[in-house]
């Protein structure tokens, strides 16, 4: 027991956990989003694998890992296999800082927003690393396309991460959560008398997230019908299957990282959980975070499966035309109410 | 407002070598058919052009018992109902026609798959490749004498 | 001597290379290639290299009676079969001076307008799939399949229809034609509306169509381009108005035409023409004569000598059959004039200069079918 | 671009009416039928491949083996044959092959037929392992007495 509880141990087993749900989430997310598009397109989606299509991702994972990992010739054979694992591994650490409960975190560390913009911006390295190795002339215009992406769409997502530290005042995931106990008119997302504007950051929010992790309507990277596969062309076997599982745990973040900044993560909206249930409590808000989570991946991939996609100068117009001046506003904004109003 | 078929008529006449003939469009489905020397395409495609005319299609036809091949220019105009075709021949030796594909762009394309079909030669095309068949084709399949 | 062929744009960077763009890429919909010089995302000069399923149709048609060319017609266009039956089928008609029942012709209109229809809703779905848009193309899909069963109940076929007969067609239409397409008609409103909501008014397919791919009426008139490629040009050029066959001057129909002549143009012209087409059913139902559905036409046919030209208005624009006769069974040349050669005739000279992705939008608006360009 | 300030609140607005619209599908039922686990019935005038017509007074193939189906034959796919019976003045069908990988369901044999002896088959669920098994030798196919109505 007093093993258990040393530091490195836990961190080791939360670090496993964290392993384990981003695995299980991407797998299962793929599932979810091939039923939830059939469910758009009036299809039931995958249900011949298993039991309404609950053994697919198993088949797709099997399938994924029996293929042969081509290398295509002259490829830059090291940058092309290191690039699935950049870009999986930042994902997971990010996982780390976020609490998913009051006591359920596998790091808690007092800048852990920062750690997550830091590694978050990893991302964008390894799709250039793929579609620079690969060869490819589709590649390599896809890996243009999502550098300029991301470095435009970071900008406006910074901006209005500050706008809601300001609020705050801390970078310490937990205690901004913390700030959003009560009722769910605390959640940062209600509170306009912060900043009248706090719905429209948490759009911009949310369109940031979308281009950060390159999700139609901001596909670029994949663009099927414009560059076959973009960064990925080259990519069969499990190589392009850690890329998809990429893909989701990105998603599982950045939805994870709007729950807490804007959504009270654990907090349940209704007022605290009384202290008498102890560690069901904490069970309680776990389920309250997840819920709150998955409804904002349901709108991921609602849109996607809404909307088609954009040009990508255009995607380029709305960063630096609409979205950065919008979210430069609403920091003056609520710099100008936090100075003028009293607390 | 698009020229009369009289107007049209009379300008051809006046061509060298040009024999209009009137057709009833509801039994041919064209209203005018010209018949020109082959030196005589560029001209009639001028002149059609720049009456607002645009180029419906073209095509050959291999006579090969008049030892000869006909090259057929279908004319269609957006505002009127009216359909010119003008139509040359060409001995079967030494099939070549004056590409109309500086009046008509879009003759381009046409011109490469006459050549392709019948091996009829456009003087002046930029660009007389295969266009259907494959690149190394050395045969044209719409010729009468061809077998596969 | 046009200069417009060998020259491209100016390059920005003064570095280029090639992409070859197919002859298996998503956006080809069939084995169609492009050559494209690229300037970083700029498309500089395009070659389209077409011809990879060309099947000399042509060559089928002069070694065979007649009226086993049919079932090649329903295999040109595999979107719009009827029209290239009728096309065929008017043209041997016109030569052979074969009467055709007015109930057949009023059957020949009511099949070939919902084929109109068919195919306009896959090019919608293509063409939302070529700018990333998934969702559309299934429910264009559902719509399609109702219309694929109401002609299947008429012509045994779902999609390369052998339907039209020299004097008539085959089969009258079957018990409960009628109400179910009027069922079908009711029901395909509603659709229209939802899919102005899902995606006409959509800002992003807004973004992506207005202004992009601009095609002036001169151009189409140099390269020959017809159907809703002119008619998104601001030219009201339809062969069911200009040069009515059939019954349609006995309905009414309006031609939809938008000035713009960029892709949001085209859009919209087929967006409308499935409205029209509706309309057009409608009418022809009402009208719907009785009588038989075959004329007479002598056994053995042998056109007289000469030549005939017949067009129609096919779903991708002016389709035109020339037979030249000799007097034997066979013709002894067969031209089909089809659509989508002309319209993608011009792809090189209007794609220039453009960007990538809207270069693909600029041809997605063309409404390309392989097997037609290459016949 | 002319973009005025109304445009993105417009803009906005007609995202969502898109979101709305397929928030609205998602709800409905699917309009897809699970083949093989589910079926759809041929209209009558579904095009399989040909099939022979029995006469049902007879109990006899109608087919007089004229071979004017072979004639009418675009892709030249039917071979016909047939010999006198003893006692009878008609001739019969003795052998009616088909290659069903190069017919295109025009119809044409059937509207040659003087006897109304062939007719389309309902059959669709066709699938086989090689070219070879879709040369139909429809003396055999159906075999007598399973054929529908």
């Amino acid at each position: 027991m007093s093993l258990l509880a040393t530091e490195p141990i836990r961190l080791l087993l939360s670090l496993l956990c964290i392993v384990a749900f981003v695995g299980g989430n991407a797998a299962y997310l793929v599932l979810a989003e091939r039923k939830g598009a059939g469910r758009f397109q009036n299809r039931p989606g995958p249900n011949e694998a298993g039991y309404g299509g609950w053994l697919q991702p198993i088949a797709d994972v099997g399938k994924l890992i029996s293929k042969q990992l081509m290398v295509p010739p002259d490829a830059d054979r090291l940058l092309f296999r290191l690039a699935p694992l950049v870009v999986l591994t930042p994902a997971m650490m990010c996982l780390a800082v976020i609490p998913f409960g009051d006591t359920l975190v596998a790091r808690n560390i007092n800048v852990g927003l920062l750690m997550v913009f830091s590694f978050g911006s990893i991302n964008v390295m390894a799709i250039l690393l793929s579609g620079w190795a690969s060869r490819n002339k589709f590649a390599i215009m896809s890996s243009a396309r999502v550098v300029s992406q991301n470095v435009a769409y970071e900008i406006p997502m910074l901006l209005v991460v500050i706008t809601l530290l300001m609020a705050t005042g801390s970078m310490d995931l937990g205690e901004i959560v913390r700030q959003q106990a009560g009722g769910f008119w605390h959640w940062n997302f209600c509170r306009v008398w912060i900043n009248p504007l706090m719905p429209v950051t948490f759009v911009i929010f949310f369109i940031c997230m979308l281009a950060e992790t390159n999700r139609a309507p901001f596909d670029m990277a994949e663009a099927e019908s414009e560059l076959v596969a973009g960064a990925f062309t080259e990519y069969g076997s499990m190589g392009f299957g850690v890329f998809f599982m990429a893909e989701y745990a990105n998603i599982v973040l950045g939805c994870s990282l709007a729950t807490v900044l804007f959504f009270g993560g654990w907090q349940t909206g209704l007022g605290a959980v009384p202290a008498a249930w102890g560690g069901w409590g904490v069970l309680v808000g776990l389920g309250f975070f997840m819920a709150k989570m998955y409804a904002l991946i349901f709108t991921v991939i609602w849109v996607r499966w809404t909307f088609p996609r954009t040009q990508f100068y255009s995607l380029l117009n709305l960063s630096w035309k609409i979205l950065i001046p919008v979210s430069l506003f609403t920091l003056l904004l609520s710099s100008a109410m936090i100075k003028l109003l009293p607390r | 407002m698009p020229a009369t078929l009289e107007q049209i008529r009379e300008h051809f006449s006046g061509m060298d070598g040009a024999v209009t003939t009137p057709a009833d469009h509801a039994a041919k489905g064209y209203d005018l058919d010209v018949a020109l020397a082959a030196g005589g395409v560029v001209a009639a495609a001028e002149y059609l052009g720049g009456i607002g005319f645009s180029l419906d299609t073209m095509t050959g036809v291999d006579w090969i018992a008049q030892n000869e091949m006909e090259v057929v220019y279908d004319y269609f105009h957006p505002a009127s109902p009216l359909r010119i075709v003008v139509r040359t021949r060409v001995p079967r030796d030494n099939p070549e026609v004056p590409t109309v594909s500086g009046v008509f762009p879009g003759a381009n394309w046409h011109e490469r798959e006459t050549h392709d079909f019948f091996g009829i030669r456009f003087a002046g095309h930029p660009n007389l490749t295969p266009l259907l068949l494959p690149e190394d084709a050395d045969y044209h399949p719409l010729r009468k004498d061809f077998v596969a | 001597m046009s200069a417009s062929f060998d020259i491209g744009a100016p390059s920005k960077s003064g570095e280029t290379f090639v992409l070859n763009l197919g002859p298996q890429h998503p956006a080809a919909h069939g084995v169609l290639r492009v050559k494209m010089t690229m300037d970083g995302e700029y498309v500089m000069r395009s070659e389209p290299v077409i011809g990879y399923i060309h099947r000399m149709h042509e060559k089928m048609g002069e070694n065979r009676p007649l009226a086993q060319f049919l079932p090649n017609t329903g295999r040109i266009d595999y979107l719009s079969a009827l029209h290239y039956n009728h096309a065929f089928v008017g043209a041997v008609e016109r030569a052979a001076r074969i009467e055709v029942p007015p109930r057949a012709e009023f059957i020949r209109v009511i099949t070939s307008e919902l084929n109109r229809i068919s195919s306009h809703l896959v090019w919608w779905g293509a063409f939302l799939l070529d700018l990333g848009g998934f969702t559309p193309l299934l429910y264009a899909f559902d719509d399609r399949e109702k219309i694929l069963d109401l002609l299947e109940g008429v012509t045994g076929s779902r999609l390369t229809y052998c339907y039209f007969r020299f004097g008539g067609v085959r089969d009258d239409l079957d018990e409960g034609f009628a109400g179910r397409t009027r069922a079908f008609i009711a029901q395909m409103r509603p659709r229209l509306k939802m899919y102005r909501q899902l995606v006409t008014d959509n800002v992003i397919l807004r973004k992506r169509l207005e202004d992009i791919g601009p095609i002036s009426p001169e151009l189409c008139r140099k390269y020959g381009a017809t159907g809703p490629v002119i008619r998104g040009s601001g030219v009201p050029y339809d062969v069911r108005k200009v040069e009515p066959y059939s019954v349609y001057s006995q309905l009414d129909f309006d031609v939809p035409v938008y000035p713009e002549g960029d892709c949001m143009g085209r859009y919209r012209v087929r967006m409308d023409e499935i409205a029209q087409s509706l309309r057009i059913i409608e009418q022809a139902l009402d009208k719907l004569p009785d009588g038989p559905t075959l004329g007479k036409v002598p056994r053995v046919l042998k056109l007289p000598v000469g030549d005939v030209c017949y067009a129609v208005e096919a779903a991708r624009g002016r389709l035109m059959v020339r037979i030249v006769s000799d007097g034997k069974e066979a013709a002894y040349r067969l031209k089909l004039r089809t659509p989508s050669f002309s319209n993608m005739s011009l792809f090189e000279e209007a794609s220039r200069g453009m960007m990538l992705a809207d270069a693909l939008a600029l041809m997605g608006s063309l409404d390309l079918v392989i097997p037609d360009i290459d016949r | 671009m002319k973009t005025s300030l109304l445009a993105v609140p417009r803009g906005f607005l007609s995202l969502l009416t898109g979101m709305r619209v397929t928030l609205a599908q998602f709800f409905k039922p699917a309009v897809t039928v699970q083949y093989p686990w589910q079926t759809l019935k041929m209209p009558a005038r579904f095009r399989g491949h040909i099939e022979l017509i029995i006469d049902p007074e007879t109990g006899r193939y109608r087919c007089i083996a004229c071979k004017l189906c072979e004639r009418a034959c675009p892709s030249d796919c039917i071979v016909v044959d047939g010999a006198k019976l003893e006692g009878e003045k008609r001739k019969s069908v003795t052998q009616y092959q088909m290659d069903f990988t190069k017919c295109s369901l025009c119809g044409e044999c059937i509207e040659a037929c003087p006897s109304d002896a062939i007719r389309f088959s309902r059959a669709y669920n066709l699938a086989g392992t090689s070219k070879d098994e879709y040369h139909y030798d429809l003396m055999k196919r159906p075999g007598p007495g399973e054929q529908g109505p």
